[in-house]
């Protein structure tokens, strides 16, 4: 019977504690949100946990109104390949939340645009490992701790929001470029091209170069994943067709391949393909690329054929093990080399050397964090000049935050400065080209974007 | 006790031959089972009794020769519809549903008897609500009929050996069957235990008449019984005719008095003793 | 040899089986242990093998010894290699092992390659009928073959004690016949003491030289096997046989049955 | 078996076979219902939505409790049919243009129907070999799924139209929390009753014995498919609904961890216990989201992705305790709890 | 054809990795009878340490290799005695379940000490390059080829020679039976996982150097379970086989099906599965498996 009195006091541990934590919740926000990683400012307003009506004192006299903390953030999927990419973003959200509310400004760059002293922005975030059911629950606990703005991490996640985001009128910011954003639109408000448009600057920047008489052949080879698949729409082969290219066919790669890809490179070789597409082919495409050299293709190789990939597939994350393996591999997308000489990098690395000093976070994601949470404290602050904080609702920050974004400047992390609107979430507007040689990471320019999949306006 | 009256074959086994992985199990054998009787079917270990049960259940499926179950052709059906048909059968080492009580695994072979459909049943309203209960009626009638009430609520896996050849008996009987096969029910039990399984055997054989008027199985009795037993003292007390069973063929067939005095099965099985 | 000295065993912390048992191996002796269904035979068996751990089975008081050792604290392995070997209940042979691979396994603990090699043939000798298949798979073995087998798998072992469970279970008249004469063999020609367990009471005390009579988890009745024999109560209840010395007829058993009950 | 506190008899095979049978069971079902249905009264928005989740894993966790805790048929591959379920009621809602009330229970059989055709091989196969063709079964789904894009959307998934029950709208989340509250309870008592009837008691002959069962008259083949459509039935529904209630059919929604999260639930709960599924489903759904509630803080302490190592580490422990310590589930620890406290003092 | 010839040879390598994989769960099956659904984690788990022992810490290739198998050892007895000897004489379903829970486990441990991040080892791993004509091997298939071979060959012997290979093949037969006549099953079974944990982790250092570890990687269990169930469950020699077979079936399934399907195909994820369906219903015991001996 004793065995029985401890087993049955475990399994009311186990389900009462949960409970407690799930129901709980709004009566014990000051401690959850506690919990959750706390970015204030700089040691004057530490009582920032609570939520709307603090009457803690102000200590700066500068204070126009009632203190008010505004919140950011939204979910990250922290499981699964994107990981430590998501970790990452995470990580230049949590500093640039620190930077603004320690500075009172969007961006060294952008002095004008300064943050009322009286708000503090604090990060929410949890974990969705990319499931859309968490997705949603984080996003119900959330939204009742009083936060305006969001973010997804994927695109299953997305579109589970995608209506409960209209519906709240809630604007978020996403990395995630599913193509269903665009159509019908929603309040997912992305900042990087979507992978057929970049995919598009692709083929066109390899026209420039192409000498031979014949219609260059091009193929797909990318991920098998919804990421990966996401470029396999007729529309693309359209527009391929209609420069001039002949359109071969597509190879799928397993997102964790458990050999190297030489099925799918000996389909390439032998069907005669000069530029293959993907998104992401592998985690890192290491895998694929190393096998493409050791079979002799690639540039400059002795067969010869060019790999090309979409945004995030970053040259960053590829270089440093893939060295001059990766010579000629070409990659599209909107983020500057982490090493470029522009104002955003500075900017970065200073957020780096302030907040983490000892454990720098090397992922190019952290950009991706940086823009975000700038694109929402910027929808915040735009709102916030029209509606007193206080009173602020997410429908101000959709309409009077969002819609009236204009050239946003990242400091050329971004080839392009973010305008969105009403009906357009899509906040670039140009595609940025790089290719590997020798080992480093060279600018091949800038395209404007094709909108191969048109958004419904 | 027993009408002499009617001899008519039940059963009619035709040449059935059986092998498995080059082993002749069973080859050419023929026998007839006939209403009223007890046929007890005896044999070294290994000499294809068990495997001639299985292919009368329906378990094995014999490469050549066929059984008739009065003019129907069994061999080679599945299982259940043997059961269903009314032959009935318990095995060597007890094979009842381990996690069900006494009563539900009775209740169980039930199952054949059951009318309700799907919608009925989810829903439980009236007339499942009935026919369980009456079906329940029947089940408790054999458990009395077995002297197990004590037991009724208990999962059979803890029941001690005896009683669970008992459960099984039920068990089989529940499925009102016209033949019943009998697989060793005396294994590995003391003389006590043997009287009482051989007096539920000459029971149910003889039937209970009144005792359980709305019992048909019980009333009037499984009229044909196939056993298969090692004990010579209890296959020649309660058997009417006794085949005998070697590498595969039977040696024998005939009453108990002249397979005792057959010099082939003395030599093949009983040795000298017996 | 083997003493068992007032032994308790419960199982799973509850159900108690044994209450108890006292009984006595003498070197080179053969012992039967019989009685009812239930009545506790295999436990005492199991007690006394360490197997009754590997069953959530317990032994609550008192012990066990072989040749003066205590054994009761000792796991199955650890009895194995004190000389105790048990054939148990069911012919447990290793199905997909070939017959000379049982019998190698039997010989497991054993360290001396040329005893072992003549074991082998000795267990041969004792078992012509299992040398012709020596490379087969012992799956396919008839049932009197497997209950050879076992008992040589036991026997490659070299055990000064063995325990067999019920040999005659599910076997044939002849093939009981011929593996008690190979047991009486054994018994005679190697001085291996013997506890049989047995429901065939004729078969067991025919070889024996001391029986016990176990009911309900208590020892009722032992003796010398002649004269257990010729007890008429183990005739009745045992061996079927009424006081005047015919044997019962099974068709006569009543509905209504005399049961006599020592102890209760 | 259910005992009864001393004093209750059974006057009757009737009574003896009824559910509930005591006043104080009455009471006890009375307050749970009470609980559970004003939930949207008093709730967070999260827990509503946490409720909501909870209610649509105990549907599916009692078709796999039919065919696994029931039946035996250890089943790997049920969110693949769940995934079918929730696919089938996208595309007949979303491309069909049906009614959500008529979609729903066609979605069902849609499950029921693909759960038949993977059943097929069950009757040749047991144990690992079976759990394995489940488990193609999951990936064969999953793939078929993604084929067949012109209709299912491939990747990019599919969106469903807001659920409007003959007119009423239950896009309101408290409207919908009913709605799958209701059908929680038709399952839940559907579940239960199945085990009385003729399939149920044929389910359970061939889990304990598949030998005696077939000899005993029952039909392994009709009946094994029998609890494949039945328990995948319950996964189709249950698939339905969560498509429904993202408003968004994708394969991610389905992985293959939640077939084994819901065998986990039964394990926890006690297999083959219609309350087990419940127990289980709730406390495995709560481990999980208790690992999202300290995963904040843990990330500090550990990596920022401490908290889904902690979802996986907490259920699955929670799973081996119970596997070691208590093989037979809440259900049977709750069991004993309540004999304990009926014979009171004694 | 050369096309074809290349598949092909990608396929066999392919192969030998599941079946080196495989080999693992039938191990453990064979002696234990429990069914290891989390030998793909171990995998994993063996890449993640590989990675630690190479990358971080720089330790020299067999030193890292001897350091793995450490790991494995240790990771094998804890598995043993934490997680399986409690459940001695349960059904098979609750060890079944167990090692689910334990792949749960593993998994959760793989992105709480490594972050769940992918990483990778690539030119650490000695190459080996060899070219048949216009084909090449993959210089890291060739590499798992031959530690595939050789761990076979050595786990053949042990069974069929050697005396401990004796004990738990009969453990594997009747566990009540063998501690009767004083073979230790509970070494036994300490040493079948033992030996299955270090096939797996030295498996997941080799696949490691290939593709990079991540904690889908654990996936390619799930395929080699395929293979053991179309190898028949407890052949060694039927799992490699099958391993092959499908490696090969799967590469020229990918290499030629795949253009022909309506959504470009990804065949090579399910094709094992389906083969292993179909394989299923015409041969319930596998290719290659005992049928056991059944006596009604």
């Amino acid at each position: 019977m004793k065995r029985y009195w401890i087993l049955s006091l475990l399994a009311i541990v186990l389900v009462t504690l949960p409970l407690m934590t799930a129901c709980g919740e709004d009566e014990v926000e000051t401690t959850t949100t506690a919990a959750a990683v706390t970015t204030t400012a700089g040691g004057a307003t530490e009582t920032t946990g609570d939520a709307t009506e603090t009457t803690a004192p102000a200590e700066t006299t500068t204070t126009v109104g009632e203190p008010v903390t505004l919140y950011v953030g939204g979910t990250f999927a922290l499981t699964g390949a994107y990981a430590e990419d998501c970790a990452a973003v995470l990580a230049g959200f949590q500093d640039y939340v620190q930077y603004v509310n320690d500075n009172k400004v969007i961006a060294p760059w952008h002095t004008d645009w300064t943050i009322p002293a009286n708000i503090t922005f604090e990060l929410l975030w949890a974990d969705d490992a990319l499931d859309p059911a968490k997705t949603l629950t984080i996003y119900e606990d959330q939204k009742s701790k009083g936060m305006m703005v969001s973010r997804v991490s994927g695109s299953p996640e997305g579109m589970a929001l995608k209506d409960l985001l209209v519906e709240d009128n809630i604007g978020a910011t996403s990395q995630s470029t599913s193509p269903a954003y665009l159509q019908p639109v929603g309040n997912i408000f992305t900042n990087a091209p979507i992978y057929t448009d970049e995919m598009a600057s692709v083929a066109e920047w390899f026209l420039e170069s192409w000498t031979e008489t014949r219609a260059p052949r091009v193929a797909y080879l990318t991920a098998d994943s919804p990421l990966g698949r996401n470029i396999d729409i007729p529309q693309m082969q359209e527009y391929l067709v209609s420069l001039g290219y002949e359109f071969v066919g597509a190879q799928f790669v397993p997102m964790v391949p458990t050999a190297p890809p030489t099925t799918q490179l000996a389909w390439l070789k032998d069907n005669k393909v000069d530029l293959t597409l993907g998104v992401m082919v592998n985690p890192g495409s290491q895998p694929t690329v190393k096998e493409a050299v050791r079979l002799g293709m690639g540039v400059g190789q002795e067969y010869e054929i060019t790999f090309a990939l979409g945004n995030p597939a970053h040259l960053q994350i590829f270089l440093p093990d893939m060295g001059a393996t990766g010579n000629g591999v070409v990659v599209a997308g909107d983020f500057c080399a982490q090493d470029a000489d522009v104002p955003g990098i500075k900017f970065a690395d200073m957020l780096q050397d302030t907040y983490r000093p000892n454990k720098k976070n090397t992922n190019i994601m952290y950009l991706d964090g940086v823009i975000e949470g700038m694109t929402q404290i910027l929808a915040l602050r735009l709102a916030a000049m029209e509606v007193d904080p206080a009173k602020l609702t997410a429908e101000d920050v959709l309409k009077k935050g969002y819609w009236q974004i204009k050239d946003l400047d990242t400091g050329g992390i971004s080839v392009s400065k973010y305008t969105y609107g009403e009906g357009n979430v899509q906040g670039v507007d140009s595609c940025r080209i790089q290719q590997v040689e020798n080992a480093q990471i060279v600018e091949k320019g800038a395209y404007p974007l094709r909108n191969i999949l048109p958004s419904e306006q | 006790m027993n009408d002499v009256a009617d001899k008519e074959t039940v059963l009619r086994i035709e040449n059935v031959s059986l092998s498995f992985g080059g082993v002749n199990a069973l080859s050419g054998v023929s026998l007839d089972v006939n209403n009223n009787e007890i046929l007890a079917i005896i044999g070294p270990n290994g000499a294809g009794k068990t495997a001639l049960l299985n292919c009368i259940s329906g378990f094995y499926k014999p490469q050549r020769g066929q059984i008739y179950f009065h003019e129907t052709k069994i061999a080679r059906q599945r299982p259940d519809r043997l059961a269903r048909m009314g032959i009935a059968r318990t095995f060597q080492n007890i094979e009842l549903y381990t996690g069900l009580s006494t009563q539900d695994n009775i209740m169980a072979a039930r199952h054949v008897f059951m009318k309700q459909n799907f919608v009925d049943g989810a829903l439980y309203y009236g007339r499942s609500r009935r026919e369980e209960i009456k079906h329940r009626q029947t089940v408790e009638e054999i458990i009395d009929f077995l002297e197990i009430q004590s037991i009724r609520k208990q999962v059979v896996e803890a029941l001690p050996y005896g009683l669970r050849k008992r459960v099984e008996l039920g068990r089989a009987l529940a499925l009102e069957p016209k033949v019943l096969l009998l697989d060793e029910p005396m294994a590995g039990m003391n003389l006590e235990e043997k009287e009482d399984i051989a007096r539920f055997i000459l029971d149910v054989y003889e039937g209970q008449g009144d005792t359980y008027p709305d019992n048909p199985v019980l009333r009037d009795g499984i009229r044909s019984i196939i056993l298969v037993e090692h004990d010579m003292g209890v296959v020649m007390d309660i058997a009417e005719r006794i085949a005998v069973l070697n590498f595969g063929r039977k040696i024998a067939e005939g009453t108990p008095d002249q397979i005792k005095s057959d010099p082939e099965v003395i030599e093949a099985y009983l040795g000298q003793e017996a | 040899m083997l003493k068992v000295n007032n032994i308790e065993v419960s199982y799973l912390g509850v159900i108690r089986v044994l209450h108890g048992i006292s009984l006595e191996v003498g070197s080179g002796k053969i012992v039967a242990l019989i009685g009812a269904n239930g009545g506790g035979k295999t436990t005492t068996l199991k007690a006394i093998s360490g197997l009754l751990r590997t069953e959530q089975g317990q032994i609550r008081g008192g012990d066990i010894s072989l040749a003066d050792k205590r054994i009761d604290q000792l796991g199955p392995e650890s009895i194995a290699k004190m000389g105790i070997s048990q054939v148990m209940e069911g012919r447990r042979v290793l199905e997909h092992l070939t017959v000379e691979e049982n019998l190698q396994v039997g010989a497991y603990r054993r360290r001396d390659r040329a005893g072992v090699k003549n074991d082998l043939e000795m267990v041969y000798t004792y078992f012509p009928k299992i040398r012709d298949y020596r490379k087969r798979v012992s799956g396919y073995l008839s049932g009197g073959e497997q209950q050879m087998l076992v008992i040589g798998r036991a026997l490659m072992a070299d055990p000064r004690l063995m325990l067999l469970d019920e040999p005659s279970l599910g076997l044939a008249p002849m093939a009981v016949q011929e593996i008690y004469e190979i047991v009486q063999r054994i018994n005679q020609e190697r001085g291996v003491s013997l506890l049989i367990v047995e429901q065939n009471v004729k078969a067991a005390l025919g070889i024996a030289d001391y029986g016990y009579v176990m009911e309900n988890g208590r020892i009722v009745l032992d003796g010398p096997a002649e004269k257990l024999k010729d007890n008429e109560d183990v005739k009745e209840f045992y061996m079927g046989v009424s006081s005047s010395g015919v044997r019962k007829n099974y068709r006569e058993v009543k509905h209504y049955r005399r049961r006599k009950r020592w102890l209760s | 078996m259910i005992r009864l506190p001393s004093g209750t008899y059974a006057q009757d095979y009737g009574q003896d076979a009824a559910l509930v049978r005591t006043k104080a069971n009455w009471a006890f079902l009375a307050i749970v219902i009470v609980f559970v249905f004003t939930i949207p009264q008093w709730a967070s928005n999260s827990f509503l939505a946490l409720s909501t989740v909870i209610g649509i894993t105990i549907i599916s966790a009692h078709g796999l409790n039919i065919l696994t805790g029931n039946c035996g048929l250890v089943s790997l591959g049920h969110s693949g049919f769940m995934m079918v379920g929730g696919y089938a009621l996208a595309i007949l809602c979303a491309k069909g243009g049906l009614p959500f009330w008529l979609a729903l229970p066609i979605s069902g059989l849609m499950a029921g129907v693909v759960g038949i055709i993977f059943g097929l091989p069950s009757l040749r196969i047991k144990g690992f070999y079976l759990i394995m063709a489940t488990v193609a079964a999951y990936f064969i789904i999953h793939w078929l799924v993604l084929q067949f894009r012109s209709l299912t959307g491939g990747t990019e998934g599919l969106r469903v139209p807001s659920p409007d029950l003959f007119g009423l709208s239950l896009k309101d989340r408290a409207h919908y929390f009913y709605f799958v509250m209701v059908l929680v309870v038709i399952a839940t008592i559907v579940a239960k009753n199945i085990l009385r009837t003729r399939a149920g008691r044929a389910f359970v002959a061939i889990r304990d014995n598949d030998l005696a069962a077939e000899v005993m008259g029952v039909n392994l083949f009709s009946y094994k498919l029998q609890a494949f459509f039945i328990g995948n039935v319950f996964a189709g529904i249950a698939g339905g609904l969560s498509v429904q209630y993202y408003l968004y059919a994708n394969v991610e929604q389905f992985p293959f961890f939640d077939s084994v999260w819901l065998l986990g639930m039964l394990i926890v709960g006690g297999m083959g216990s219609v309350s087990g599924a419940i127990y289980g489903a709730i406390a495995i759904k709560l481990l999980q989201q208790l690992a999202t509630k300290i995963g904040p803080p843990l990330a500090d302490l550990v990596n920022p992705q401490a908290a889904v190592g902690l979802g996986l580490i907490l259920p699955s422990l929670a799973i081996i305790l119970f596997l070691i310590f208590a093989p037979r589930g809440i259900s049977h620890i709750w069991e004993r709890l309540r004999n304990y406290y009926q014979a009171w003092p004694f | 054809m050369t096309f074809f010839f290349q598949l092909f040879v990608t396929g066999l390598a392919l192969g030998m990795m599941y079946a080196l994989i495989a080999i693992g769960f039938v191990i453990i099956f064979k002696c234990s009878q429990a069914f290891n659904i989390a030998q793909g984690q171990i995998v994993m788990l063996g890449a993640y340490f590989g990675y630690t022992f190479l990358m971080p810490l720089r330790l020299p290739v067999w030193i890292a290799i001897i350091a793995s198998i450490g790991v494995g050892v240790v990771m094998g007895l804890v598995i043993e005695r934490l997680a399986l000897r409690p459940l001695l004489g349960q059904p098979a379903l609750a060890i079944v379940m167990m090692t689910i829970a334990l792949a749960g486990v593993m998994d959760g441990i793989a992105i709480m000490g490594w972050g769940g991040n992918y990483v990778t080892y690539h030119d650490v791993l000695p190459e080996l390059t060899l070219k048949l004509g216009a084909v090449s091997v993959p210089p890291s298939s060739l590499l798992g080829l031959i530690v595939s071979v050789i761990v076979v060959a050595i786990l053949m012997f042990i069974f069929r020679y050697t005396k401990i290979g004796l004990a738990m093949r009969a453990t594997a037969e009747d566990e009540q039976v063998t501690r009767s006549l004083g073979i230790k099953a509970t070494m036994v079974y300490a040493l079948v996982w033992v030996i299955a944990c270090v096939v797996g982790v030295v498996g997941g250092v080799l696949l490691g150097g290939v593709s990079g570890v991540s904690p889908p990687l654990s996936e390619i269990g799930l395929k080699a379970l395929a293979v053991v169930i179309l190898g028949g469950l407890d052949s060694i020699g039927g799992a490699i086989l099958a391993g092959v077979m499908l490696g090969i079936l799967e590469n020229l399934a990918a290499g030629y099906l795949d253009p022909l399907m309506p959504s470009g195909g990804g065949l090579a994820g399910v094709f094992p599965f389906i083969i292993m369906l179909a394989v299923l219903i015409l041969k319930p015991h596998g290719l290659f498996g005992l049928k056991r001996i059944e006596r009604v």
